[in-house]
């Protein structure tokens, strides 16, 4: 489909770059501007139907305006009655055989990009696998062959399939990354297998898009695609990584005691350890936003921190661990944004 | 109980000859009325949701209560307003246009009408009980079987009763259209109207017991611990998505053909010539529906069914749009040279056609399986959902009564109003959202309670809510019409249009028997034969003798009301087993009618002859 | 309708048709017929879907007793020959043997829903396999049940009708309403096929 | 008038005879086949040839009760015939979605 595809794409861009400019959605959340194969794919499908489409809508409009204008009664003509036409054999045909040809255009791709994006991991090869998990309302990525966890933030080397099998550890979830793949629903007793490719280093913002609670709209997370010897790096240093270091300042200590003495840490794992209740908290401090929306600022983390119900309704978080006062929050604030395991930050990403 | 008594009694009388009724034309003010209020509620928990979204990071209304308002948006517009509408116009119009004094089981009919009414209670108790239902009207397993509270059960319950309703009148209608036609009326010159309640009725029969083994298998699941859908116990949500679909889908095509059926008696009588290619439209209604049931899996793309199944019912959603783009075109060559007339009624059908071609567009781009990956459950599939559910159903239904309202109620709507609230409808439907399919794909997903500022999902959705206000001026002013019309309205003829059919061949409002005589029909378009031949009236097919009529009972009210009765018995019997006594009161009040009903001979009454001589009707 | 209308001398060939409101009650019969169709499909497919997910607990093939069930079986294809019967003799315009063979039919039904019982009983007590137990059990339960609860509601229709009319006899206003209790006898029947096929033999197989 | 309807009544009645003949044979071949599709199950013949021949016995069964039983095969049956058609066809396909296109 893509050498005839290429003309429409030329067409497309002189148009959606006006588009663009007038505001047609955030770069690395919209569909409309794509930076990976499967949105790529979907959009081109999207355009291909848009413009049969249009073509078919403008087609009864000019007969409707016709007709209206041409047909209306006008004054006088009360009685007069038109000729009573049965039908039109011939017309019957026409306009049931040329839609056929038309959806015959926009199927033969279809099901060819139905098949293409669900193509498994060719056998043996050693593309990069995540177990993605969605959990009321957050995400986990695990990569089990690297032996590397992380949650909210998905790191991925750009230019190369990641295969991604997801599944759900409460109710329906959808994972959507608008601007690299399109979406996948996450349910709870089988596991989904798609692969992403981001083609250039960036930040892109995911969404759930099936309804699973009060903070479905707030269950955001984040791939961000960095060159592949940027992942390397960043595997190593988060495989190399002390769950028990020390912080260095005093108030980073005192709130790694308070981390485990208010109970955070029977949830929240760090490290490599696998799974828990809550997101791993790893490299924390790089994280690009905080509880999936939260801007990554101290004051933020500190709301959270004592009161995660009035930023997220319904997390799993509230009622979950001692109370903290004011001081404590700051502390174990100060120790979580220390934890930056890694030189490769989302900035690197975006810096590009 | 005739109208004649009801109007020198006082509204004790009224009532009681309305909760008694088995007429269905008192059905359908039953069903309209039922209809409008929940249509309001509906309305009104759109609006709130517009305002929450009007401004990023809103906070208007709760997390929670948005996903209950968002679910009860859903089943209430879906199930308790535009289901209504449908059948209240099948009930005042079908009969009258096949030529039969009632339907086949009027007392079934009745019964159709106060299990929906008794539905619809129940589900909007739940706000005054400690929550709406909040799992999408969709109501997805495990969301919906482990979400708290008494919400869910509610919906469940609620869509059970009314589901039974629903099959009822549903079977009714098709019995009715086969055995009650009047001589002459061969199934090829039944008006398309009555076919497309024809195929609809048989959708009802054939979509809703999928609907009503998924409430079940949920009820059990929520009230009874069973583990259909607890993927921990080996359960399986995809059953409850399937079951939904299977009866979902078609449903889809139970709203919108009674409403294709609508312009094509609107747009034929006021171009003043016959519906172009009736043959074909008959095919196309009937091949919609056969194909409805062939694509329930449309919805369920990204489930992870596998491409094989995706791409196969990508293209047979695609085949929809041929019978589909059949009757767009016999409609504009219908009008094609023609004599317009633009009253309300033709108005809302000249809407209907570019509103609905963009739904079908949008319908023909979601098929594209791969191109679904994006707008599933996205703003795109709202807005798309929307053209076709508000700019198809609603539309149809807003040409309808202001079409068969004379015929309905003796009075014409008044025309200046309803055009006024086809223009700010119109508008602002389109303002609402034509912006949705963009803020679809830019990211917004759908039943999202806020979205964050610095998205470029602000001015879409301001843009929208605006168009919502106006909406919801065009409705007001629709209301007040009514209102406007029943106290001044005129009094209108037989025949106020220059109909076609064999509804305008008799008085407005018609009187209970409907037809002195029952006339014979003898081609398409019965009462336009006759007056291009320059008859006045149809001709009848029997001489004038006595007319054989339903007696009305009390007992269908009874029936609903112990299962209304019942239901909350079954809900709170969760909490305590002392709720059983309520289960079991209401279900022996239910069996105890149906028994009753089954011992006592019900053999009707007969108008006399003298009677319909004098013109009075009793 | 006059009682003379409803009861003239000579019955029509078949009464359940002879009037309108009987030709209605037949067709209205068969199209919920349709519909039940779909309705036993979707427990069927539900059960099939689940027929595996015993979550530890029995499995079909270690529980079901297929003596049982071919008595059970039995039983139910002789009942929809007796209601064969009675509707011959309705046809004939012999009241009394068609509340004979009702009689019979009534009887067969229930007996099979005391085997039914019986079984359900013993799978809870001896087994330890309820409709809690897995999603397996939930499901047999369920389409086992909702075809009992098809015969129990036939039973009582069967039942009422038969003392409702003992005394006044066959006339054109009950004959439909026997002739559609029939039709649902014998549906009951088609769908107890399908349930000893694919619920018991198939679940023996494996 | 009078022995004319009682000749056609006659007629009826035989009618009726000879239609209760094929039910009774109809009966006979429904228990024939229930034992064969006991049997089969209780010797253990082989599973993939057993599972078949259980879903025609089955289908055949069925045939029989809506044929000779229901009276579908009589005049005045076309309607119901349909719809019954109808549900089949739903309750195949929905049969068939429940058992393929779920997990697994």
């Amino acid at each position: 489909m893509k050498g005839w595809m290429g003309k429409f794409r030329v067409l497309f861009i002189l148009g959606s770059t006006a588009l663009v400019l007038s505001g047609c959605g955030l770069e690395n959340l919209t569909a409309l501007d794509p930076k990976g194969y499967g949105a790529q794919v979907s959009l081109d499908l999207i355009i291909l139907s848009i413009v049969i489409m249009v073509f078919v809508f403008l087609v009864v409009m000019v007969i409707y305006t016709f007709v209206f204008f041409r047909f209306r009664q006008k004054k006088g003509q009360e009685d007069v009655i038109p000729k009573q036409v049965e039908g039109n054999k011939v017309l019957e045909v026409i306009w049931t055989v040329i839609p056929i040809i038309l959806l015959l255009i926009l199927a033969v791709p279809t099901v060819t990009a139905t098949f293409d994006l669900a193509e498994g991991q060719p056998e043996g090869s050693d593309l990069l696998n995540v177990n993605v998990t969605g959990n009321q309302y957050w995400w986990n990525f695990s990569y089990d062959d690297l032996d590397v966890q992380t949650s909210q933030d998905l790191y991925i080397p750009t230019g190369e399939r990641v295969y991604i099998d997801m599944k759900s550890s409460d109710v329906i979830h959808s994972f959507w990354l608008p601007s690299i793949s399109g979406k996948m629903d996450v349910n709870p007793e089988n596991e989904n297998t798609m692969f992403i490719e981001a083609q250039e280093e960036g930040v892109y913002w995911g969404k759930c898009a099936e309804l699973c609670g009060p903070s479905h709209s707030l269950m955001d997370f984040r791939v961000v695609a960095v060159s592949p010897d940027e992942f390397d790096q960043w595997v190593t240093d988060m495989k190399n990584v002390d769950p028990e270091a020390e912080p260095e300042t005093a108030s980073a200590q005192e709130g790694k005691q308070l981390f485990s003495d208010k109970g955070c840490i029977s949830c929240h794992a760090l490290g490599s350890s696998p799974t828990a209740i809550g997101p791993n908290l790893t490299s924390f401090g790089s994280r690009t936003k905080f509880a999936g929306i939260l801007d990554p600022t101290k004051e933020n983390l500190v709301d959270w921190i004592m009161d995660p119900e009035s930023i997220k309704p319904g997390n799993k978080m509230t009622g979950n661990y001692k109370e903290v006062t004011e001081e404590e929050a700051s502390k174990i604030a100060d120790y979580l944004l220390q934890l930056e395991p890694s030189e490769i930050t989302p900035e690197d990403a975006e810096s590009e | 109980m005739s109208t004649a008594i009801a109007q020198k009694q006082g509204f004790g009388a009224i009532l009681w000859d309305y909760l008694t009724t088995v007429d269905h034309k008192k059905i359908a003010h039953l069903y309209l009325f039922g209809g409008g209020f929940f249509f309001i509620i509906g309305g009104l928990e759109a609006m709130i949701i517009r305002i929450q979204l009007i401004k990023p990071a809103n906070d208007f209304v709760s997390a929670g209560f948005y996903n209950e308002l968002l679910t009860m948006h859903g089943t209430t517009m879906i199930f308790f307003a535009a289901m209504p509408f449908i059948f209240a116009l099948m009930n005042a119009v079908v009969p009258l246009q096949i030529g039969a004094r009632d339907v086949a089981f009027p007392f079934l009919n009745a019964l159709g009408f106060w299990l929906f009414l008794a539905g619809g209670l129940i589900l909007n108790a739940s706000w005054l009980l400690g929550g709406a239902p909040d799992a999408g009207w969709t109501a997805y397993a495990p969301l919906s079987t482990t979400s708290p509270g008494h919400g869910v059960d509610f919906y469940v319950l609620g869509l059970q009763i009314s589901g039974a309703g629903t099959l009822i009148g549903g079977i009714n209608f098709l019995v009715t259209i086969v055995n009650m036609r009047a001589p002459g009326m061969t199934y090829m010159r039944m008006p398309l109207f009555t076919w497309t309640i024809f195929v609809t009725s048989a959708l009802i029969l054939f979509a809703f017991p999928a609907l009503t083994v998924g409430l079940f298998l949920m009820m059990f699941d929520r009230l009874f611990g069973s583990a259909f859908f607890n993927p921990d116990m080996g359960g399986n949500t995809i059953i409850w998505e399937h079951l939904f679909w299977i009866f979902g889908h078609p449903e889809v095509y139970i709203l919108i053909l009674p409403a294709f059926g609508v312009f094509s008696e609107v747009i034929p009588t006021f171009s003043k010539k016959r519906l172009f290619g009736y043959t074909a439209m008959v095919f196309a209604t009937v091949l919609i529906g056969f194909l409805g049931f062939m694509v329930w899996a449309h919805h369920m793309f990204t489930v992870g069914l596998g491409p094989a199944a995706n791409a196969i019912f990508a293209v047979a959603t695609m085949a929809i749009a041929v019978p589909t783009g059949v009757k767009i075109f016999n409609w504009l060559f219908t009008m094609w040279g023609g004599s317009i007339r633009v009253t309300t009624a033709m108005l809302w059908a000249l809407g209907f056609i570019p509103t609905f071609t963009l739904g079908g567009m949008t319908g023909v781009m979601l098929a594209s399986a791969v191109a679904d990956y994006q707008y599933q459950d996205s703003y795109f599939v709202v807005a798309h959902f929307h053209y076709v559910i508000v700019g198809g159903v609603i539309f149809g239904i807003f040409a309808s009564l202001h079409y068969w309202w004379p015929k309905m109620f003796g009075k014409m709507l008044n025309e200046k109003l309803g055009k006024l609230t086809f223009w700010t409808f119109f508008i602002g439907f389109h303002l609402t959202f034509f912006i949705q399919h963009f803020l679809g794909l830019m990211g917004m997903p759908r039943r999202t309670w806020t979205y964050l500022p610095g998205q470029g999902l602000d001015n879409g959705n301001l843009i929208s809510t605006i168009g919502a206000f106006l909406m919801a001026f065009g409705v007001i002013v629709f209301f007040y019409n009514v209102v406007y019309t029943a106290i001044k309205g005129e009094k209108v003829s037989n025949d106020p249009w220059d109909g076609r059919t064999l509804e305008w061949t008799i008085a407005s409002p018609p009187p209970h028997y409907n037809f002195k005589q029952i006339p014979l029909v003898r081609g398409l378009d019965a009462l336009w034969v006759e007056k291009m031949e320059g008859n006045k009236n149809l001709m009848p097919s029997e001489p004038l003798d006595d007319i054989h009529m339903p007696n009305s009972s009390i007992l269908p009210f009874v029936m609903s009301l112990g299962l209304f009765i019942a239901s909350f018995g079954f809900i709170y019997q969760v909490d305590d087993l002392r709720w059983l006594i309520v289960l079991i009161g209401g279900m022996l009040i239910t069996f105890g009618a149906m028994f009753v009903r089954s011992v006592k001979d019900d053999h009707g009454h007969h108008i006399h002859k003298e009677d319909l001589e004098k013109g009075d009707g009793l | 309708m006059s009682d003379h209308t409803l009861n003239p001398e000579k019955m029509p060939h078949n009464p359940e048709k002879a009037t309108l409101e009987g030709k209605n009650k037949f067709l209205a019969f068969w199209f919920f017929l349709g519909g039940e169709t779909v309705l036993f499909a979707s427990l069927f497919g539900t059960y099939l879907a689940l027929k595996g997910s015993t979550n530890g607990g029995p499995a079909a093939e270690e529980i079901f007793e297929l003596e049982l069930v071919f008595v059970m079986t039995m039983l139910l294809l002789t009942s929809s020959l007796t209601s064969v019967y009675a509707m011959y003799h309705m046809k004939n315009n012999n009241f009394g043997k068609m509340q004979l063979w009702l009689g019979v039919t009534v009887l067969l039904g229930i007996g099979f829903l005391s085997f039914e019982i019986y079984e359900f009983t013993n799978y809870i007590t001896n087994e330890d396999f309820t409709f809690r137990t897995s999603a397996f059990g939930s499901a047999f339960y369920t389409l086992v049940g909702f075809h009992g609860g098809h015969v129990t509601f036939g039973l009582l229709w069967i039942i009422t009708l038969m003392i409702r009319n003992a005394k006044r006899g066959l006339n054109l206003y009950n004959a439909p309403k026997f002739y559609i209790a029939s039709l649902y006898w014998h549906f009951i029947d088609v769908v107890w096929v399908f349930i000893f096929t694919v619920v018991y033999l198939m679940g023996k197989v494996g | 008038m009078v022995s004319n309807s009682n000749s056609s009544s006659e007629y009826n009645r035989k009618k009726n005879k000879e239609e209760m003949k094929q039910q009774l044979i109809t009966f006979t071949l429904m228990i024939v086949f229930t034992l064969i599709a006991f049997s089969m199950v209780i010797f253990e013949f082989d599973k993939l040839y057993v599972i078949p021949v259980l879903l025609i016995l089955a289908v055949v069964q069925v045939i029989f009760q809506l044929y000779y039983f229901m009276h579908m095969k009589n005049k005045d049956h076309e309607m119901p015939a349909f719809m019954f058609y109808g549900g089949l066809t739903v309750a195949t396909i929905t049969i068939l979605t429940l058992s393929v296109i779920t997990w697994w």
